[in-house]
């Protein structure tokens, strides 16, 4: 028989149900227990499905569970959705997960509180639940259920060590930014709504397809609103602020949430919306430029960073702008394999740079370290690996995704050759900057202090398999999507992929090949570029011990500063947003509130006070006043009654 | 009109006499004066009566004077009692100055 | 010009101006007496008007008693005569005037008017008695019986009520 | 007492928190523990009454059910009139909820006069459930008046240092506006009675008269002035902070959780049939209005220092975002609202106690008193930040679902862009809330004070938990609340259409 | 005219003998006071009876005029003969423990207030405008005495006095209205008036003013006031508590009997609006006023202004409905003023003292039963639903907006949410405030208790079951004969 779909969300579920409410009580070895067995689980039930699935003809599963809910013309089930899509995701997710779930055993050893590290992987779980959710939804509203939760756990995982104020805000930041995301998915959703009323995706999705002419107008604005939502949570500029902040959370949090699984999830939307997107040209043509100018803009900032989980986050960014270029360029199916890939290599370095802090005793400075090489080996060639998969070198996975896109954008017509230019810069970028934090690392002298080295040594086995699973995978898994030039099935993915890329009536989906040549040519050009940008920082920063940047950084300080400050965003944003509406807030308190409606209203009351105050002393105490006031009425009635007969 | 007289005639006299009444009530400042324009007032409307009664022939009139003039002597009783238990008090039976009691 | 209506303007023009004087006046006992002249000449206004025993009563119980009363407390309090207002508060003299003017105005250009238009009583009594005594007698023992009652309640709660206020505390 | 139970439930549940302030009112003075624990029972089993209402409710029907009627003021056709229809029994359930929770909470943290607290709190739900289930206009007007008086009490009495000030002012805004309601309602009586004869306060009867343009705008007016005080519309809001800031939290809770409510309720209940035409009329203004107080009350949220303050201003915009779904008026944001209000109802209701549970044990509520104390209460910072994420409408919990139906409700009205701007609450309220959790829960521990804070205690743990497992609920198996409201909602809107009909058809007919 | 001297019918007896009964009570009080003096504990029960002797005769009487149509015994009557003798009933209660506290146990006190009320009695039975005179001199008279009443405390005999001047002074005007009216009537019943025109000269007018101005007076209707906040502070309180409510009542019989008799045509709308000008001046001015005392008694004096106010409304709007209103209104204003100022005698240690407000700081906690009944009655002041003020504020705005009179409901509301702020003012120095006197307010006597008790009742009852009230008060209304519907 064959397991339900609703079962792989919920496994997880209970997993941060009973760590949520019996961990602290039990201790690290029960958590561990059901953490970890969570995901094991979840993972065993997934690919339970997944396996005969990919036998099988690939035909799209909807599994309706319970009506959620239903008023007037709405109607949403709790309904989850087995395509290639989804199973893809679904394999890596699922999969990734329950390694990091090992990693973090070792890693958060140090952890003293049993309540500290119950919550740690109760949240694992529950992001594991929403991340399941997210993918396996079968409508926008139960996928926006998942997308808040993957949203919610990173808050409460940044945050995790709450008791630091940059963590805490960290957290505050990437929650209120992907919330500005959100608010575009809900514009989108509605929009999605009112034009095809319903938000179920095979509804929605055959509609579109069926009559593009009758709706294509409207799409334009929804698959804007829906890429808002796409870019909060894949940190695309503008919104790609709270990425490198989010980095104060656990490192394996970094290497699941915000590297492998939760910031790909804007990349999955658009490829699951892609028959919308398709209609909306306008709209594809600027996701690929915010993707490619995104890729190129935290390339550069990767460049000039210390940290060196930060520079994975900007490569993280960039990678995402790879992913959403190839969307852009309509290369979607070559999107998900780059996301398929970077899950892979990113997980691995992250990993790595974790155990690198594991040894430095949390200290994550480049320049303090050099020559960890031979102290951790394990650590050091599986880093590698993924940085050779990261920086585009065959055979290694990132080659192959990423010279798909770069294929797949110069292939594309108008600004296609533009993009891949830019594209294989920041490759090149990408290939000198990873390099750069390979040799400040693990070659040349150990710079930090007496106590961090002879601290400094190997994890454990709970962290290194995963790392070198990882490893070997940032190897292979770009095998499955060997380019066309191997043979006609050599890409695996591209096929697998293709159903969900559904044919829309009047729109001729096929599109010819490049000539190999042309192929070949390309590749060779990638690779010649990779191999340089490493090569400048072999030479640079292994062998000269970085005198030949710091000349250059001195040349120009002000540009090195520059960029060095991430270009000074944050501020930017400070100056912009931030600050102005803090005063706006004060300021309505303080005078509409306070000054006008209850100084109207005291004024008013006050006035009637003073009356009474005022009048009260007519009543002078003199008898004759009295009289006199007494007549003086009679009088007035008088001369109004009688007066007028 | 009263064998020669014509009630308007008796009525303005009244009229006069009554406001004379009230101009005493509000001008004068001593208590006792200030009673004695109203018994004045009363006695202006006594005579009002008597001349309506008269005019309209029936006794009702007198009648009703007779209750004023009873009335009367029982406010004039009670009126200078007050005084006379307020004189204790103030010592003076000038109301400007007696307001304790105000605002 | 009858001789009754030569007395009663003689009597009239008497009282006002008696009564003016009562107002005027700044000694208490003055007023006093210038009101006891005011009541004489009204007594004589009442006899011009076919009242004899009214006026009877207004000379012995009013003039007589009351202001006699009046009198008596005068002597008993001995106040002097009004001290002129040191408190300077005209408004009360200026606004009081102004209004009696109006008022007396008001009051004496209805009577002037149409005020004095009276219906005449389904059976007018024979003027000459009007003011017959046993009449007025019969009249109130038997219409006004309830009203001489209620007097008398009246004249009760005056009495004790004097009483209560004026007699000294013999018990403290 | 069967057939008392079964015929007349509703005036049972009305009457008996009355009678048992009646009773409390025989114990002496001194018998504190006896008064709190008497006022519990009595709210508990008014809880248990209630609940046969949610069995016994009939989906299929659409009117009024439970009804009973005795004649009141036979001579002017005013009857002791009740009934209960989806949209009133959410309510009724909410205050016989909240009551107990309320109560349960000062258990332990009401010391001062503690018979005269219960006894209050006792009147008060008699009034509110009363103008939850009255039919009669007369009536109503009635039961609304009289739950101001034991709210004025809880808050003067036992309120914070500037009670006296928010006391008074919460007294005559709410009077300010229900007087004018109160000439509105004789009027329409006695239009009632010119047109035909007979004296009648019965809704059913009012609801048949036509009125002509302006007089139906000027009684709108009145009605709605009286109801946008207490919901509180912007700019008629200002009450609202001093009243929750000064109300001790039991106060805040009913508060917040009920008397809100009440204004929304009786505008949708009464406002909108009886003036179908001016209601539309006006709806665009009140859809403005609520966007307004939507930004502005998360706006001014985000300005404040003091806890409860911070969430009364949150309040604001929560109930802005009602107000939106009712001017819309379609279905889904019809539905929508009413759901939101038994949601803020919970969720702010929440927010207040756990707020209160901090104050009782720290005696202040300014955020910068506290921090980093997620270490020292983990129970209370876990139920907050639930509570916090059910008012930010994060999906799961019930927030989200009531949110959602207004903002796409109001996105197919031809109001769209009410539901683009009012969506943008959906940042704003995560700024301010969660700027809340950080400095109070979160950052650094500055205060030395704050490590002796004590975890939550167990009876104000259940009154929290009751209130979490209804957001969950609620957020998991909405159905089951909205199959309750979608029939009430569809009469109404029947209702108002039919009425709009008639009176135009009347009014083309007059001359 | 008959022969016979003395026409005293048994009809005329039974009509009379409520009224006997007060004068013999107030006598044998006096009496006992004069022989018996170790029995003045039973003063107030004395008083008690004869009130009670008084209802049951003017239950017992049978309906229809006597005294040649100079007295009326009828359903309206009888429903204010009730509702002046629970006031009396009322003052008597609170009297006995407040003359104890102040030593001043006499029984000259009863006798004149069993007098005055026959006096007002009087008023509202009298189809002759004589009758009335004597009954409001009676009235006045005995509530002079009662003003002075504390010969040993100086603001008493003021207030003695000031009464006295004002009361005098007002009613000569009285007096010469009703010559006027006797001149343009030919005769001094009421009856008389109804005649086609007669409202049409000046002379009625200006006589119906007069009487308008003078009967203003007793119900304290600005601007004819002014006596109001200082008698009430001077005089002892249980008076006050009569005086406060009693005349009133009666003086609004009074001119509905006149009016209702002068404008067989209608009231005509100068003349109404004159009245209504005087309805929005004592409601506005009674109000605002009152927010600015810090005296109790005069707070409720200016409160009594404004409640005076709305009475004036129903003799604006003037209609049977109206009348009626107004009667249920001052059977709620009965119930509510007489038991605030009851709560008050019972709450202040030293009557001979002013009462300012701020003493009663923490009364709420001290003396529990007389604050919370306070606090009720001031509600029900301020026309709070479920107490009887509302239901006299529901049945009078009613009849207003009936007639079309808008503003005037308007001004009204606008003025109810006004009194509210120094209603709620007490309330809290009641409840919020921390005491300001070191000793607890005396402890309360049992006639208090009852007192207070029967005004809560009353309240709560009239507020909650106002129907048969209604009922019997529009009975009552139709006695009077109306031009229209």
């Amino acid at each position: 028989m064959t397991l339900p779909l609703w079962v792989l969300p919920v496994i997880p579920l209970v997993g941060f149900a009973i760590n949520g409410l019996l961990g602290t009580r039990f201790g690290k070895s029960f958590v561990t227990a059901v953490g970890c067995g969570a995901a094991g689980l979840v993972t065993l039930a997934a690919y339970s499905r997944l396996i005969p699935f990919a036998r099988g003809d690939h035909a799209t599963v909807v599994e309706p569970v319970v009506s959620w809910i239903a008023v007037a013309n709405l109607s949403i089930d709790i309904s989850f959705r087995l395509d290639p899509l989804s199973a893809l995701m679904l394999s890596f997710v699922t999969f990734v997960a329950f390694l990091i779930h090992i990693y973090a055993i070792g890693y958060m050893h140090h952890e003293t509180s049993d309540a500290g590290y119950a919550r740690f992987f109760a949240y694992l779980n529950l992001f594991l639940f929403a991340m399941l959710t997210l993918v396996l939804a079968e409508s926008f509203l139960l996928m926006f259920v998942g997308w808040e939760g993957v949203g919610l756990c990173s808050y409460l995982l940044v945050g995790y060590y709450f008791d630091r104020e940059y963590a805490a805000l960290a957290g505050r930041k990437a929650f209120v930014v992907n919330r500005i995301g959100d608010y575009g998915f809900l514009l989108g959703m509605f929009g999605i709504f009112a034009t095809f009323g319903s938000l179920n995706y095979s509804e929605v999705f055959r509609k579109a397809a069926e009559q593009p002419a009758q709706f294509s107008p409207a799409l334009a604005a929804i698959c804007l609103c829906l890429f808002i939502g796409a870019m909060g949570k894949s940190a695309q500029v503008p919104l790609y602020v709270w990425l490198p902040d989010a980095m104060a959370g656990p490192t394996p949090v970094s290497a699941l949430i915000h590297a492998a699984t939760m910031v790909t999830a804007g990349v999955y939307m658009v490829t699951r919306c892609n028959v919308l997107f398709r209609l909306a040209p306008e709209v594809m043509l600027f996701v690929a430029v915010i993707g490619c100018f995104t890729a190129l803009f935290a390339g550069t900032i990767a460049v000039a960073q210390n940290d060196l989980k930060k520079v994975l986050a900007y490569s993280t960014i960039s990678q995402l702008g790879y992913m959403f270029l190839a969307c852009g360029v309509g290369a979607f199916t070559v999107g998900m394999f780059h996301v398929l890939t970077h899950a892979c290599f990113k997980a691995c370095l992250f990993l790595g740079a974790g155990c690198v802090m594991h040894a430095m005793s949390d200290d994550l400075d480049i320049r303090h370290m050099g020559g960890l090489k031979a102290k951790m080996p394990i650590t050091f060639w599986t880093f590698l690996a993924a940085t050779l998969a990261i920086s585009g070198i065959p055979p290694f996975a990132g080659f192959f995704s990423k010279d798909a896109i770069l294929a797949s954008s110069f292939e594309a017509p108008g600004l296609g050759k533009l993009l891949w230019f830019v594209g294989l810069f920041t490759a090149g970028l990408t290939a000198f900057y990873m390099y750069r934090i390979v040799s400040l690392t693990f070659f040349g002298q150990f710079r930090g202090t007496k106590e961090q080295a002879h601290h400094v040594h190997e994890a454990p086995a709970t962290m290194t398999v995963p790392l070198v699973v990882l490893g070997l995978l940032s190897l292979v898994a770009g095998w499955l999507g060997l380019p066309a030039v191997f043979g006609e099935h050599a890409n695996v993915i591209g096929p697998f992929l293709a159903p969900v890329i559904a044919p829309i009536a009047g729109h001729d989906a096929a599109h010819e090949a490049l000539p190999h040549a042309t192929e070949w040519l390309l590749m060779a050009v990638s690779v010649a570029v990779a191999a340089s940008g490493l090569y400048l920082a072999y030479q640079w920063y292994a062998k000269q011990g970085g005198r030949a940047p710091a000349r250059i950084a001195a040349a120009m300080p002000g540009a090195y500063a520059l960029v060095a400050d991430k270009f000074r965003i944050d501020e930017l944003y400070g100056v912009l947003f931030v600050r102005p509406y803090a005063w706006a807030a004060h300021t309505l308190w303080k005078v509409v509130d306070v000054l006008i409606i209850d100084g109207l209203l005291n004024a008013s009351a006050f006035l009637v006070e003073l009356a009474g105050d005022f009048l009260r002393f007519l009543q002078t105490g003199n008898v004759r006043n009295y009289a006199l006031t007494f007549f003086l009425g009679l009088i007035a009635l008088l001369l109004f009654v009688v007066g007028a007969i | 009109m009263i064998g020669s007289i014509p009630l308007s005639d008796v009525l303005l006299v009244s009229g006069a006499l009554f406001s004379i009444g009230i101009a005493g009530a509000l001008l004068r400042r001593n208590a006792i004066q200030i009673f004695l324009s109203i018994e004045l007032m009363m006695n202006a409307a006594n005579l009002a009566l008597i001349g309506y009664g008269a005019a309209l022939g029936t006794r009702e009139g007198q009648i009703v004077v007779f209750f004023v003039i009873a009335i009367a002597a029982a406010e004039a009783a009670v009126g200078l009692a007050i005084f006379v238990a307020l004189f204790r008090h103030t010592e003076t039976i000038d109301v400007n100055k007696i307001n304790l009691l105000k605002w | 010009m009858t001789a009754g209506r030569l007395l009663f303007d003689l009597a009239a023009a008497g009282a006002i101006i008696f009564a003016g004087l009562m107002v005027v006046g700044r000694n208490p006992v003055r007023s006093v007496l210038s009101l006891v002249v005011a009541f004489f000449a009204l007594a004589a206004c009442f006899v011009m008007l076919l009242a004899p025993f009214i006026a009877a009563l207004q000379v012995i119980v009013y003039a007589g008693a009351i202001l006699v009363l009046f009198l008596f407390v005068l002597m008993l309090l001995n106040v002097g005569r009004e001290q002129p207002e040191k408190t300077g508060r005209p408004i009360q003299t200026v606004l009081g005037s102004a209004a009696v003017l109006v008022f007396a105005g008001l009051l004496l250009g209805m009577f002037r008017g149409s005020g004095a238009h009276v219906p005449m009583a389904a059976d007018p009594v024979e003027p000459s008695l009007l003011g017959d005594p046993a009449a007025l007698a019969r009249l109130l023992y038997s219409d006004y019986l309830l009203h001489f009652e209620a007097v008398s309640v009246l004249l009760l709660a005056a009495l004790v009520g004097a009483f209560v206020l004026a007699r000294r505390e013999h018990a403290s | 007492m069967q057939r008392l139970l079964a015929d007349h439930l509703l005036s049972v549940l009305v009457f008996l928190p009355a009678a048992g302030a009646l009773l409390l009112l025989l114990l002496p003075r001194s018998a504190v523990g006896a008064a709190r624990a008497f006022a519990i029972a009595v709210s508990l089993l008014e809880l248990a009454l209630s609940l046969p209402l949610w069995v016994r409710f009939d989906l299929a029907q659409q009117g009024f059910q439970f009804r009973e009627k005795i004649a009141w003021i036979p001579q002017l056709g005013i009857s002791y009139n009740v009934g209960l229809d989806g949209i009133s029994l959410l309510l009724v359930l909410l205050t016989t909820i909240l009551t107990p929770v309320s109560l349960l909470f000062s258990y332990s943290h009401v010391e001062k006069e503690v018979r005269g607290f219960s006894i209050a709190f006792l009147i008060l739900e008699t009034g509110m459930l009363g103008s939850l289930v009255a039919l009669d206009l007369a009536l109503f007007y009635v039961f609304w008046e009289v739950m101001l008086v034991p709210m004025y009490f809880i808050i003067g009495i036992w309120g914070g240092p500037r009670r006296i000030y928010a006391s008074m002012k919460f007294f005559l805004f709410t009077m300010a506006g229900s007087l004018l309601m109160f000439l509105a309602i004789l009027y329409l009586a006695i239009r009632h009675q010119a047109a035909t004869g007979v004296w009648s306060f019965a809704f059913e009867d009012l609801y048949r008269l036509a009125f002509t343009g302006r007089t139906e705008t000027l009684l709108f007016l009145a009605f709605a002035l009286a109801f946008a005080i207490k919901v509180p519309v912007f700019p008629l809001h200002t009450w609202l902070p001093d009243a929750h800031t000064e109300a001790p939290t039991a106060g805040s809770i009913i508060l917040a959780g009920v008397l809100l409510k009440l204004g929304v309720y009786g505008y949708l209940r009464f406002a909108l049939p009886l003036f179908p035409d001016a209601a539309m009329h006006f709806a665009p203004w009140l859809g403005v209005l609520g966007v307004i107080g939507v930004i502005y009350g998360a706006a001014v949220a985000y300005a404040q220092h003091d806890m409860k303050r911070l969430v009364a201003y949150s309040s604001v915009s929560h109930l802005g975002l009602v107000v939106i779904g009712i001017g819309a008026f379609t279905t889904m944001s019809l539905t929508g609202s009413i759901l939101q209000m038994i949601n803020h109802g919970l969720s702010t209701g929440a927010l207040f106690l756990l707020v209160g549970v901090l104050y009782e044990r720290r005696h202040t509520r300014e955020l910068d008193a506290y921090g980093g104390i997620a270490g020292i209460v983990p129970v209370t910072t876990t139920l907050f930040l639930i509570a916090t994420l059910s008012s930010i409408g994060l999906p799961g919990l019930n927030g989200f679902v009531g949110e959602f139906l207004i903002l796409l409700g109001t996105w197919t009205s031809p109001h769209r862009w009410w539901a683009a701007a009012a969506a943008s609450g959906v940042i704003l309220s995560a700024i301010y809330m969660l700027t809340l959790v950080q400095r109070v829960f979160w950052n650094p521990m500055t205060h030395e004070e704050n490590k002796k804070l004590t975890d939550i205690r167990p009876t104000e743990f259940i009154a929290a938990a009751v209130l979490v497992v209804l957001m969950v609920w609620i957020g998991v198996r909405p159905n089951d609340v909205l199959d309750r409201i979608r029939p009430s909602v569809e009469h109404l809107q029947k209702v108002v259409a039919a009425k709009q009909q008639a009176a135009t058809y009347t009014r083309n007919a007059a001359p | 005219m008959t022969p016979d001297l003395v026409k005293f019918t048994h009809a005329d007896l039974a009509a009379i003998a409520p009224e006997m009964v007060l004068a013999l009570t107030g006598c044998l009080i006096l009496l006992v006071e004069a022989f018996a003096p170790r029995l003045r504990r039973w003063f107030a029960t004395l008083a008690l009876a004869g009130v009670a002797g008084s209802l049951y005769f003017l239950l017992e009487a049978p309906g229809g005029t006597t005294f040649g149509g100079r007295f009326d015994t009828s359903s309206l009557t009888v429903l204010m003969g009730l509702f002046l003798g629970a006031a009396a009933v009322l003052a008597i209660l609170m009297a006995k423990p407040y003359l104890e506290r102040t030593g001043e146990e006499k029984g000259e006190f009863y006798a004149l207030l069993l007098w005055g009320h026959l006096g007002v009695s009087l008023m509202t039975r009298g189809l002759d405008l004589v009758i009335v005179f004597i009954g409001l001199e009676t009235l006045s008279l005995a509530f002079y005495v009662l003003a002075g009443f504390f010969r040993s405390v100086a603001a008493s005999s003021e207030a003695g006095l000031k009464y006295f001047l004002t009361g005098a002074f007002g009613s000569a005007f009285t007096l010469y209205g009703v010559a006027l009216l006797f001149g343009a009537s030919g005769g001094t019943k009421i009856e008389g008036f109804a005649r086609p025109g007669f409202a049409d000269s000046p002379a009625v007018i200006f006589g119906l003013l007069l009487l308008l101005v003078g009967f203003g007076f007793k119900m304290s209707i600005a601007p004819f006031h002014a006596w109001a906040p200082d008698v009430y502070q001077g005089m002892p309180t249980p008076a006050v508590a009569y005086l406060s409510v009693a005349p009133k009542g009666a003086s609004l019989i009074v001119l509905y009997r006149v009016f209702s008799a002068a404008f067989e045509g209608g009231m005509p709308d100068r003349f109404r609006t004159g009245i209504i000008a005087l309805a929005i001046l004592s409601m506005t001015l009674g109000n605002v006023v009152a927010l600015a005392q810090r005296d109790i008694k005069r707070l409720l004096a200016y409160s009594g202004i404004a409640q005076m106010g709305y009475v004036t409304i129903s003799l604006a709007v003037f209609g049977k409905d109206a009348l009626a209103a107004a009667i249920v209104f001052f059977f709620a204003y009965l119930a509510s003023n007489a038991g605030a100022f009851a709560a008050v005698a019972s709450l202040y240690r030293d009557e001979t003292k002013p009462h300012p407000v701020a003493l009663l700081a923490g009364a709420g906690r001290r003396a529990p039963f007389a604050a919370a009944v306070l606090a009720l009655c001031l509600f029900s002041l301020a026309g709070i639903p479920a107490t009887a003020g509302f239901i006299g504020k529901f049945f009078l705005f009613k009849a207003a907006l009936e007639k079309g009179f808008y503003a005037l409901a308007l001004v009204g509301i606008a003025n109810s949410l006004i009194s509210i702020g120094y209603y709620l003012k007490v309330v809290y120095i009641l409840y919020m405030r921390e005491p300001v006197e070191a000793d607890a307010p005396p402890s309360l006597a049992p006639a208090d208790r009852l007192a207070l008790a029967l005004c809560a009742a009353a309240i709560l009852g009239f507020g909650i079951f106002p129907s048969t009230l209604w009922e019997v008060a529009r009975r009552a209304a139709a006695t009077l004969p109306f031009a229209g519907p």
